[in-house]
Order: structure tokens, then C-alpha cells, then sequence
């Protein structure tokens, strides 16, 4: 089965995707790292320390404009998770979350999955999450190797491997290709009250079906500052969870380069986060250097606020760059307020990637500093999760501490709250299920932990079967819907007129959703800006809005809101007018028409405007201005009247004058065009002279409407302006 | 042991931590962690359990739905600790069918599993 | 004249403000700096290393819910540039700006200004900026002192002393009390094209008066890299342009701690940007050791992502807290698209803040490394400063150089691209104006300049007239209006509906603008998605609108749309039912009603949910909870089945069931209530029981709505829970 | 000078600094500016401007309007080198009114300013 190619111009057709799953099979197992470059990534003037090799199709930062489009992928893998409970939506999502830098797609799975005591088929709508099946893992790594190939780089597909079915999820995974896994007893103990034990006996079979197939695994201490009151107070704890998962995790025969660490920076301001939080990473960094780190970022002290969410979200990541991160995983900003959207997993990625590039080689500029506090901390640290688990030994072992609520009590020990999770042994989902293995027991399957007397004479256990699934693929029975009325074809039927109709809808998380977002400053004290602001939106056409966020500028000065809703209405495709994509003459032709009639221009900029930047870079030459097209120039500079260009035009017989103007306020830059039209037209060369604006706020349209021959506006070269001068001049015969 | 018999004792003991280097600190918590696994290793080594017997299943080309069905089977008639895969071998030896055959075979009719291991 | 205290509760009187403006006189002169608290400040459990004084008044960051709604205030003075162009509306988000924690507030002067060779008077309207005068000075002036008092901490006033006029602004400033103000001769001189020798003999006396009233002076360095193509090559001459006007000040009398350095970092990602910029920041603060660091963000490299600016500004704020910042000015992450808005100075203003309390005390736990690459960047970035001054004073002196385009060359020198900016020393404005002054010249006034031969037996300058305007402000002359039909009068009345007629409309700048911003996600490529993002703004009755910022997510997949327009309705402000604040009744009364009726609940989060914190808040006496008050709560933990709790509540003989539900997909959280209510009656317990839900997407009516009898959203605390139990209580006459 | 040259010439300035201490380095950097800055404090001690008399008068308590009138008359007189605050003062004098008097006879009558100076 190759894998078909993608046109970055054509969009994924899914139905196609979901075609002949039951062929598909992984084309690889395992997971990737990024790949670096021997001495170090350099691109143009820049020699970067911590970069990795470029991807062939990336969509850069907005910034990346003024440095030749470049686009540095840093060395950690970068996470997104991705899961709105339709995994037909996510497959675009996860297209979009590549071209920006993701190579690591983790799907959250459906509330209550980790509950159901077996496997779940089909393709089932999902809540906050997706329902984990076979035919839906095969659909999304057969899309995730197409946009592998069409960005250039490996993409890590990833799900959770939790729950009381731990070992066939496992199972499930190795077989499809699944390249990273949540896998923790202690996650299930804790936090799904799964009996301790057979959560245990699970997770050596789970671990063990991972390691044969190369699948990283991701513990889930995160969890515990996720639901301390103070993050900050648990960090011996962490140390202690990290430990137990590593430990057994390797004593059931994991690499320990599979092994990571789900890590997240427990604090966020106001809080002196920085003080509680690098300590910590640095600590476990130093008991855990031979095992990976997953830094994820903080969401614990996460509000509706997108922008509080990015700062904190950038500070985490510089923890990461100052002590170590093998893959940054990423939070989108709208987690404290809803279900992740599209645009905002490509946010969380562009906080790693941004931040990551900015700080590129920060350790080589600044060093930690372990002789003052930091060090004292560290050492405190380390020696309290050491005392924690010599009192767990102490008591009778792991399981006599957790009956004890000795996890997830908020004190820092050895101070104790008392508000541990208790479980009891004897307790929870499954308790009693575990079988003594007899003499006897044979499991004919590779990948099998404990023991497993093999018959007389084989070797291979899969041997008296002929080989199982792992070694042969084409064993897995393939099973496509259990219940058609609620799997995705009857979804994607309902999102086709939004999809391949023509019908054009804002969407948030599924095709057609019609979900927007509003924001504005209402001047009311909050509890009428609320209200105002759902009458505002109501007046606007959304339906069913919400106010999502609302915060105080001042107390009676007024309120900045934000309401979501949806709209019903569909623009159809068909009745838009695309502006034409403006046709650039060849240089050459465009050498050669400048040359005949020795084309001299104007320029300055009107107005008082300090920014004359954009101006300078159309003309110079260094600049791929119009200089390099051989157009003369004579520069004014800045705030010039717009007589005074007309005067200078005159005097050096130049054929056009180019205007900037960036300040867009109260249509000033309309006004300056309308002056120089018309100063022209009373001077009587109108005529003869061509006149061009340009600025961030203007447009084509606006500049003709003021009298100009034409406007440009954000991202302008020098030769798109040489170009519209040089046709205006054919259309008026003077070439 | 109350709060404060806890915290003496942690005191002591942190004394002791004190005068370690930062690598045998490492060392002690590892060692610790080894000792605190060990238990879990060896239940795992010795015990199973049903979705663990239904993965062995699933590993042997039997659809997921039926492998439910034949570990509840197997596990009601004590024969678990065989290993639900071992069973099912057996089964598919004594009908002269294949894996997929057994499985059915059992879901269909508890009996076929009688006498296999020996008058059980 | 006493200043009015200002009720929090009560919107500003910009009509009573702008009254007897004759006889208003500044309370104090001169720059304020934020007040250290001896042994560093602390807060509950926090003990801070670099923050200051709190405020008496403030809007605390979102995440300070957590942190009983501290709200620390960092060591540098906070900056923040407020000039919609009409400073009677920007009195306003002066309020808001100082309730965020800013405490110097720059005006930035209106377009062309500087090419006044006089003083304005009134209050005209301005572009891009305000147009300064006496009038608007002291209305804003008043208005801040107001501010401050509300804040508890003084404001500095800010604008700017450059272009032709520069001596007479400065004492326009001294006389009405501005704290600080941009003076800056090389500014004059390459970027107004003012004559050289006119610049410097001007600023000289500007210099004295600014002394005289201890103002605040900031350089104009920073244009040098935020018009260079690229900033970091010209940083060498970065450190002579700061050098040159220090010496100047200094020369000219001026106290080195009212100097300082206006430094931007010159980079951004997807550049290397901490290994260019960190370096420089290290070079500057060792030269410049004795002077102020007034440290700003890049807007050299802003685009119209509100999110890439906000990162970037993180960043530039984190190499502040790296080196020295004595002032950390904001940069509005709308900067790169349009005039800015509201709300966005906020949220600049929160990007210092929060970043610098996040890094509290990182000087304790990282050092920069000199012994490393940085220690030779910040050594040869000296030593290039250094021959760059040996080359001026070789070719005849300051002067000499700006003649022969010696700065703003976009190389790094020694290299040369020749495209610096080059003055004549006889032209310029104001070329040929200076003349020399006679043996007996005399000015009878005080902070004059240079040579003044005062008349025999005179020892105080301005003793021959009885006292200049800086000794005696009554002699002051106060011109209101000079065109009354342009001014802020008719502008106020226009908007009077808006601000006190009980209008209500969306505001970006100005009361009434209507201006708001759409954000959606269109399923098209980019030029599509503009176009099809202008129909869906026009279908939603937006005027004038226009995409201000457009992002590929994936080039066909679809682009993230940013739509800002105008609304032209308004909502009457007595038509809003606006929902009764929650009057809870008095502790003791609860706890005497909970005791009365031995009031027990069974709480337990519903579906899957890890996000159990929320309710345990609620329920825990240690967070405040319901148990506070007496209550006793059986919890059952997270993902509990609806009957569970039923079934918990019958056993124990609870009287209520709080049930916690984060996932909002999908309504499964109003299909979970409707469950519990259904069940309930089902087993004939409905009225008996009292049933709440909570989460992060409840609202009290959808709680209803779905069988309910409350519903509790974000922000609840134990006692709301308790209240309303009572009351229903109450309402069944169980009480 | 050409490109090669300079470049040359401030490898060999630069090799020099090199030898020096960062204070040094330092040192030398402001007394290269104090050299700079130098001639503009000399120039603006023995000179002064249109604006600079205009915001003497202003202090003096005349209006920003008339400050512009009276500064203009007194450069036209060829009296500006005296200070324009020093004319009022002497035309305060001669028409035994007060400062904001004087300057408005100088606005209303430029002949007001004739031989205020011994003869000019």
C-alpha cells in the first residue's frame, strides 16, 4: 500500500482516507526524534545552536517575513493535542498543526473510555475527546503518513494506554502504529480507582507489548499538581511517582530512552513562579538524566484569558530551554474556556516554536546558578522525596502507603493534610480479577511479560500459531462499524455541503460548526457588560452565544468581553470575487522598459510619520528595491509635504512620485493621496505623472478611490511596484 | 505515629542525607525505587489477568469482540491460569480446527473446555 | 485647589474636569520611582525579591483567583503609550491603565507637530497622536493626580520635547508639571531634518529647564534600530547615539539619574534573538552603569498577530529582567496593525507585569555567563563603539560626521553600506536661525542656558520681574480655545449619549466608535477566506469592515480571519435585566440553619473528568468550602455514575447532591443534570433532595433549564453553595 | 579613504583596545564623547534662537501668541543677540509699563525698539 500524495493546494479528501482501511497497515513502528544538523543549522546570517533540520513544507511565524521566510525547527519534538471528538475534523486540524511545526499529535480519548473494560470499534462521535478504535487509529496515522511526506518530516502519532483494558489497548497500539502512549498504574490507581494490583500485574503486559514495538511512553505524575491545591507544595511527591513509574517500567524491560517523563511546571504568576519552578526542573533533571523529559506546559492556573495563558505558557518553556526538554508539549490558550478550536492548537505550537528559536543557544550565555538558593532548593527537594520513599518502605511498601493516603496529599511532606486519595487494596474497578499463573500457563505470543513455559522444542512463544499479529500484520481482523447510525460517515454526510458544496461557514472544531468569536470593549461595570454584550451579539445574528470571558478594565470604566455563538448562515462560494493574483511581467521586460524611458521616481514619506522603513526596502537596492530594477529615485525622507515632492518631481523630470503613509488614523492617509491628486491636477501634470501610495492600511481600491494610479499595502516588493509603474506607462502609450 | 514523630524522624533522617554527594543521593533514591517495584514485578511475573489474557488473544488473530467472550468462558470454568491462548491451542487441537474456529467453538459451548488439563 | 477623590464605582466627569482649568496648578515636579519595601515584600506565603509597594486599588491578573487575588507590583516603573487623538476619551483608559499597575503614561504628540516652530494652544483633534498643549496638559494632568490618589501610587506624565520647538515645550512642561519627556537633539537632527547647530543649541536649553523641574529624560536612540533593516548590525552605533546625548545632558547640567537610555532589543524569532540581543543589553548597562535604563519592546519586527507580538514582548522583557530595567515601557500588541485599542494597552501593560513577577528573583538562580561567547560579542560590541568615536573625532567632530551620512547605516562597522542618513550643516529647518549673543545679553529668568550677564547687584536671574512662571505659576498665561468648533467640547457633546445618556455601544478608541473585531476560522485559502471573512462581517451588519489580520493555518485547508468594523446600533441601557448580585446571608446565620437541620451533601464530579480541583474547593474546609460552615460531605471521587450518587445520597440520608461537570461538550454536562433530576424522580426523592451542579460552562438558568435547583459557573466559592442550599431549604419549609 | 583602508585602520585601533581592562574600555568611550559633545556646549553657551528667546519670554509670563510677535520684531531689529527677555525689560522701562505691556507695544509698534542700545 504506497502512500498517495498530497497537493498542498487540494484539500484532504477524507471519505478517500476512510477508503480500504482494512489494507492499510503502519509503515513503520516506533517512535522518531527530530533529526539534527551535523555543526549546526545555519540559514542566511544566522548559525543556530539548538536547531534541527527545516521541514520542506512549514507555514513560518508572520515575523519571518523580514528574514527571508525562514522557519528554524528546534531540536525538542513538539506535542499538540488534538481531540474534538470527531476524528474526521482533527485529520484537518492535524494537517494544519504539521505545516506549523508539530511531529507529535496526541489524541485525548472520550470521556469514560478508560472505564470500558475492552476494546471499543467503530467510529463513535466522542466527548471532550475521541473514542479510541482501530478504524479510527488506521485512519489517522494512513492521514498522518501523507502529511508526513507532504511537510518533510516524521509524524508521532500518540493516544493513552489507561484504564482497565491496559494490555489490549497496548496490543491495539503496537499493531497499528501507534509511536507514543500515556501507560502509568499508578495514574489508574489513583485517579480511575482501578484496583492497585491488577493495575499493576496490566501495566507489565502493557510495558512490555510497548517496548516491542517502540512505542515512547508517557508517565502521568502530571496529574498530581494538576489537582494540588498548590502545585508547589507536591514536588517531592512528583519525584517519588516519576520514580515509581520509571523503576517498574524498566524492571519490565523498558528502554529507558521509551521512558519519559510527563513534566509540568506546577506555579503561574502572581505567583514568583520561576523561584518554585526551576529548582524543581532542575532537580529532576539531576536524579532523572538517564531517562527523557516531555515538558508539558502549565494548566493548572489556566483562566479564560488567551493572552495570560501565552505568557505563562512562554516562561514554561524557557524552563525547558534553561534545563532540558527532549519534546515540549504544548497547551492551547483556550483550554481554560472550552474545548480546544483549531486556530489555537496552532497557537500553543507557535508559543514552543517562537520561544524556542528566540532563546536558541541560551546556554551558552547564561548559567544556572547552583552555589546560591536554587542549589539549597534542590537539595531540599531531593532529599524529601528520598525520606518519602524510605517512609513508604518503611510502612510495608507502595501498596501500604497508597491504602495510607500517602499521594496526592496537599502538604508538602513530611507535612501532612490528610486529603490524600486512600485506596483500598481489596477495592476498586477489577479488584479480585487477578489468576495465580500455573506451572503450565503458555501464552503463544511475542511481546508477553512474566512467566510463559513454551512446549518442548519451541522457541518462538507465536511459533505453534504460525506467527502472531506483531510478526504478522495480516492476522489482525479488521472490524469497520458495530453501529453505522453513529459513526463518521453518517457525520461527514451532514458537513459535505461545507466540505466539497461550496458552502462557506466560520468553523471552530467541525466542518459547518458555524462557530465565531466576538471581541470588544464594553465602557459598563462587568455584570451589565455581560448582559450588553449577549444583546450585542444577539443583535449580530449568533445564536445560543456565551460570554467566554469577561474581564475588568476598570471597575466602572468598562469591561472587555469576548462571546462566542454560532452563525446559520453559509456564503456561497461561487458568488465571491476573488481579487485577480497580480500577474508580475518577467524582470527582464521590466529591465528593459524602465531602461527606454530611464524611469526616475519621487519618493517620500507625507504626513509627520516616522516610519519610512517600508519606503527605504521598496527602494534600495539592498532590498530587492525597485533600484534593482535600475529605477532612479531621489528620497526625500520623512513628514515631506506633499508640495514639496510634486516641486522635486518636477525639477528632476521624474515620471512618478511614490508616497507612504503609515498612519491610518481618522483616513489621513486618504486625505494626503486626495492632496497630491489634486496639487497634480492644478499644476497640469496629472497626466503625465504616475502617482502611487503605500502603508500597512492601504489597499488597491482605496488608493484609486483617493486618485492614485494605484495602492499597495502589507508585504509589498520593490518589483511589484515597478511592475504596476511600467504597465501604467504602456497603458498610456508611452512605451 | 503522630505528625510531629513523623517529622523528628524525618529530621534524623535528613541529617544523615545531608552529608551525601549528590550522586549517591541519586543512587539511594534509585535503589529505593528498585525496592519499592520489586513486589509489583514479581505479581506481574506470576499472576494474570483478563484483559492481559484477552490481549493474548487479540495477538493470536482473534477480533476483539470474541475475545471477550472466550476469556469470560475460560475464566469461569478456572482454567485462567492456563493461559486463555493455551486453552484455546488445545481446544483447537482436540476439534481439528484453526485458532479462530476454537475461539468460536468455546463461545458456543462451555463443555468443549472440559478434560482438557487432565480430568479438571 | 484640593484634588477630588474619585468613587471606584462612579465613571470619570470629563465636563467637570475640563472645569477652571485657569486655576489649576500641579500638586508636585519632577519623576517619581516605585517605593521599595525595606526586607522585600511579602504576601501570604510568598516573600518576593524584587517587587515594590502594592497598590491600594487594582484589577490583579486572572490567575490570581488562586492566590487570593494578590497582585504584586515589579520594581521597574511600568509605560504605557496612550494618543487615540483625543485625549478626553484617552483620560479614561488612563484609568484603566494605572488600575493594571501602569504608573507612567507617555502622549504621543500628534502627526506633524514637530514641525511647529511654536506652541498650540486648546484642544484640537490629532492623528495618530494627541496634539499637546497647556489645556490638554492640565486636564490630563488633574486627571491623573485623581487616578493616583484612587491607585495609591503616584503616575508620571509623559510627552515628548523634539522637532523645532524644543525649548519652549520644555517650559511649557516645567511649567504644568509633566515628570518626564523624550529630548534628544540627534533625533532633530537625522530624523526631522531640523538644522544640526539649531538642534543642539536648542536641546542645551531644553536640557536646563527639563533640570530645573527634575523631568525625566528619555533619548531617542531607539528609532536608530527600529528603522535600520538590520537592528542588530547597527548596535555599535547604538551605543555612540546614547553616548553622544548622555554626555550632551550631562555637559549641559542635567543629574545622570534623570538621564536615561531609551533601548529596544533589536531582534525577534524567527532570528536567534536572546544571542544577539542579550549581549547588547549586557554591553549597554556596563557603559552606561551611572544611567537610567528605560528598556522598551520591539516593534521593529510586530506584525498583526496579537499573539507572536505578545511572545516576542515576553522575551524582551525577560532580557530586562536578565540585565537592569529602572523603567520597562509596553509596546501594545496591536502596534503592527492599526492606532491602538482599549483593551490592548491592558494587555501590554499585563505583559510586563506578569513576565517580570513570574522572574522574580531570577538574578538568585541564573547568572550570565561572560566567560562564554557572550563575553566576546559584549567586548567587541565596545570596542566597535569606541573606534566608531575615534572615526568622528579623526574627521573633525560630531558634525563632520552627520555630513558625511556617518549614522543610521544600515552595515555593521566598521563596514559601510553608504545608505545612512547624510544632513547638510546649512540646511535643515531652522538652518541660519541661531545668533550669537552680545557681552550684556540677558534673559531675566531661571533654568536658562549658558552665557547671561546679569544686569549689577541682580544675583537670582528673574529678580528683575518679580519672579519667572517657574517661581510663581500665577504669572502663568492659561489660553483655552483658540477654534472652538475644533475642540474637545463639540467632540464631548457628540458622544454624550454614549458616556452619560445611557447608550450602550462597543468602543475601541472613542466613546461610541461602535469598533469591534470579529475572529473566525474559514475552511479556504487565504484570499478567499478575506474576501468570504468581508461577506460574513457585512451578513452580521458590521460597517466598514476590513480583514486587519489573516493567517494561514494550512495553505488550503483554511485561514484564520481577523475582521475589525464599525456597529451602528446602540443598546439602551434601561432595557438590560441584569441579574441581582447574590445577597448572601450573614456566616452565623448559615451556620446556625446547617446545624439545625445537620445539613449533609454527597458530592462527586459526573462522566469522565480528571478536573476534580474545582469541587474539591468547594468542599474542602481548607479552601473555604461548605464543610467551613458546618456541612459534612461524603465525596465520591471523579467519574461517578449519576446513580452512584443517588444511591450514596439515600444511604447516609444527605439532603443534597453537588455534582461537578468540566466537559461542556456537546451539552453532555446538561444531559448529566437531567439524568440526576430524572432519577431522582424516578425514585420518588425529587423534592426531598436538593440537586446543584457546578462547572466551568454552568450558568444558574442552564442549570435550571436542565432540572436543577442551582447551577454554579466559574469563580464559586463554599459559601454561594451553602446560601443557596439554605434558601431552598428555607423555600421547602424544612427551615 | 577607501573601504579596505578604514576596515584596515580600525583592525589596527582595535588591536590596541584590546590590551585594555573593561573599566578602561569604559573610560576611554567617555572621554571620546565628552571630545564629541564639547564644540555643541560651547556653541550653545555663546548662542541662543528664536525658540530660546521665545520660551525666555514665556517664563517672563507673556502669552505663547505674543511671545512668537515680539521674538520676530526683535530678530528683525537685529537685537536678538541682547535677549529678547532683556529688549522687554528696557521697553518696559522706557514706557513705564510691565512686561506683558511692553510686549505688546513691541507687536503694535517695532520703532518702540530704536535706541534701546546706545544707537542701534
Amino acid at each position: 500500500m504506497t502512500t498517495e500524495k498530497l497537493d498542498p493546494k487540494v484539500k484532504l479528501d477524507i471519505e478517500h482516507i476512510l477508503e480500504n482501511l482494512e489494507q492499510y497497515h503502519p509503515r513503520r513502528k516506533g517512535w522518531t526524534w527530530r533529526e539534527e544538523v551535523p555543526g549546526g543549522y545555519a540559514v542566511n546570517k544566522f548559525h543556530y545552536k539548538d536547531m534541527t533540520r527545516p521541514l520542506k513544507n512549514s507555514v513560518p511565524l508572520p515575523a519571518s517575513k523580514y528574514f527571508d521566510h525562514i522557519d528554524p525547527q528546534p531540536k525538542p519534538v513538539i506535542t499538540t493535542e488534538i481531540a474534538s471528538g470527531r476524528f474526521e475534523d482533527d485529520l484537518r486540524r492535524m494537517r494544519m498543526a504539521a505545516w506549523h511545526g508539530a511531529d507529535h499529535i496526541m489524541v485525548i480519548r472520550t470521556t469514560g473510555q478508560s472505564h470500558i473494560d475492552g476494546l471499543l470499534e467503530g467510529t463513535p462521535e466522542g466527548v471532550g475527546g475521541v473514542p479510541i478504535t482501530r478504524k479510527q487509529i488506521r485512519a489517522s496515522r494512513k492521514a498522518c503518513d501523507m502529511i508526513e511526506d507532504e511537510v518533510g518530516r516524521p509524524i508521532n502519532f500518540h493516544s493513552y494506554v489507561s484504564g482497565v483494558a491496559g494490555p489490549e489497548v497496548a496490543v491495539l497500539f503496537a499493531e497499528e502504529g501507534i509511536n507514543g502512549a500515556h501507560q502509568d498504574p499508578q495514574y489508574n490507581v489513583l485517579y480511575r480507582n482501578v484496583n492497585m494490583y491488577r493495575s499493576f500485574v496490566d501495566a507489565a503486559e502493557a510495558k512490555c507489548v510497548m517496548t516491542g514495538a517502540r512505542i515512547f511512553q508517557i508517565d502521568g505524575a502530571h496529574n498530581a499538581n494538576a489537582t494540588a491545591k498548590e502545585g508547589w507544595s507536591v514536588m517531592p511527591e512528583l519525584l517519588v511517582q516519576h520514580g515509581i513509574n520509571c523503576a517498574f517500567s524498566a524492571a519490565a524491560g523498558m528502554p529507558k530512552d521509551l521512558i519519559g517523563l510527563s513534566t509540568v511546571p506546577p506555579c503561574a504568576p502572581p505567583s514568583p513562579k520561576l523561584w518554585y519552578d526551576l529548582p524543581y526542573a532542575v532537580a529532576l533533571r539531576d536524579i532523572f538524566s538517564e531517562y527523557k523529559m516531555r515538558a508539558q506546559q502549565n494548566t493548572r492556573y489556566i483562566e479564560a484569558d488567551i493572552e495570560e495563558a501565552t505568557r505563562t505558557h512562554v516562561i514554561d518553556t524557557l524552563i525547558s530551554a534553561l534545563t532540558r526538554a527532549d519534546i515540549q508539549s504544548t497547551i492551547t490558550p483556550d483550554e481554560g474556556r472550552n474545548v480546544p478550536w483549531h486556530y489555537n492548537n496552532i497557537r500553543g505550537i507557535e508559543t514552543a516554536k517562537q520561544t524556542l528559536v528566540a532563546l536558541d543557544g541560551i546556554k551558552e550565555l547564561v548559567k544556572i546558578d547552583r552555589d546560591g538558593p536554587l542549589g539549597e532548593m534542590v537539595r531540599d527537594l531531593k532529599e524529601r522525596a528520598i525520606c518519602f520513599l524510605e517512609e513508604v518502605l518503611e510502612i510495608g511498601g507502595y501498596f501500604a502507603a497508597v491504602e495510607k493516603g500517602f499521594f496526592v496529599d496537599s502538604a508538602k511532606y513530611p507535612e501532612r493534610n490528610g486529603d490524600g486519595i486512600a485506596r483500598d487494596g481489596k477495592g476498586g474497578v477489577g479488584a479480585g480479577s487477578l489468576v495465580k499463573r500455573e506451572a503450565d500457563y503458555f501464552a503463544p505470543v511475542c511481546s508477553h511479560f512474566g512467566h510463559n513455559k513454551l512446549p518442548a522444542g519451541v522457541n518462538k512463544a507465536c511459533a505453534p500459531i504460525g506467527g502472531c499479529t506483531l510478526c504478522k500484520p495480516e492476522k489482525i481482523v479488521f472490524i469497520d462499524e458495530l453501529d453505522p447510525s453513529d459513526s463518521c460517515n453518517t457525520r461527514l454526510e451532514k458537513t459535505l455541503p461545507f466540505r466539497k458544496g461550496g458552502k462557506i461557514r466560520p468553523e471552530a472544531e467541525w466542518a459547518g460548526d458555524g462557530v465565531m468569536l466576538l471581541q470588544f470593549f464594553v465602557p459598563e461595570e462587568i455584570e451589565t457588560a455581560r448582559v450588553a454584550g449577549l444583546e450585542i451579539a444577539k443583535k449580530m445574528g449568533l445564536h445560543d452565544p456565551e460570554v467566554i470571558n469577561a474581564q475588568v478594565m476598570h471597575p466602572c470604566e468598562g469591561t472587555f468581553i469576548e462571546v462566542k455563538g454560532k452563525v446559520d448562515f453559509a456564503i456561497d462560494k461561487a458568488t465571491l470575487k476573488i481579487p485577480p493574483k497580480e500577474v508580475i511581467l518577467p524582470e527582464d521586460d521590466l529591465r528593459a522598459a524602465v531602461k527606454k524611458v530611464g524611469l526616475k521616481v519621487v519618493a517620500g514619506t507625507v504626513g509627520e510619520d516616522e516610519h519610512s522603513v517600508g519606503l527605504r526596502e521598496i527602494l534600495d537596492i539592498k532590498h530587492g528595491g525597485i533600484e534593482k530594477y535600475g529605477v532612479k529615485y531621489h528620497y526625500l525622507g520623512t513628514s515631506v509635504p506633499v508640495g514639496k515632492l510634486i516641486d522635486a518631481a518636477i525639477e528632476t523630470g521624474a515620471q512618478a512620485i511614490l508616497i507612504s503613509t503609515i498612519i491610518s488614523h481618522n483616513d489621513v492617509h486618504r486625505a494626503n493621496m486626495k492632496k497630491l491628486d489634486e496639487l497634480c491636477r492644478e499644476k497640469g501634470i496629472r497626466d503625465k505623472i504616475i502617482l502611487i501610495a503605500g502603508g500597512t492600511q492601504v489597499s488597491r481600491d482605496m488608493a484609486k478611490e483617493s486618485g492614485m494610479d494605484d495602492g499597495f499595502g502589507r508585504g509589498t516588493k520593490g518589483i511589484h511596484v515597478v511592475n504596476s509603474m511600467v504597465k501604467t506607462l504602456k497603458a498610456r502609450g508611452v512605451i | 505515629m503522630t505528625d510531629n514523630e513523623r517529622i523528628a524522624r524525618f529530621e534524623k533522617r535528613r541529617a544523615e542525607l545531608h552529608k551525601m554527594t549528590d550522586e549517591q543521593l541519586r543512587a539511594r533514591f534509585w535503589d529505593l525505587c528498585g525496592k519499592a517495584v520489586e513486589p509489583m514485578i514479581e505479581l506481574a511475573k506470576s499472576h494474570t489477568s483478563p484483559s492481559i489474557e484477552r490481549a493474548v488473544l487479540l495477538r493470536m488473530g482473534i477480533d476483539s469482540i470474541s475475545t471477550k467472550g472466550v476469556v469470560t468462558r475460560v475464566h469461569e470454568a478456572g482454567l485462567l491460569g492456563h493461559g486463555a491462548g493455551h486453552v484455546v491451542l488445545k481446544v483447537a487441537e482436540k476439534c481439528k480446527t484453526d485458532v479462530r474456529g476454537a475461539a468460536k467453538r468455546i463461545i458456543d459451548d462451555a463443555a468443549v473446555l472440559n478434560g482438557l488439563f487432565g480430568g479438571k
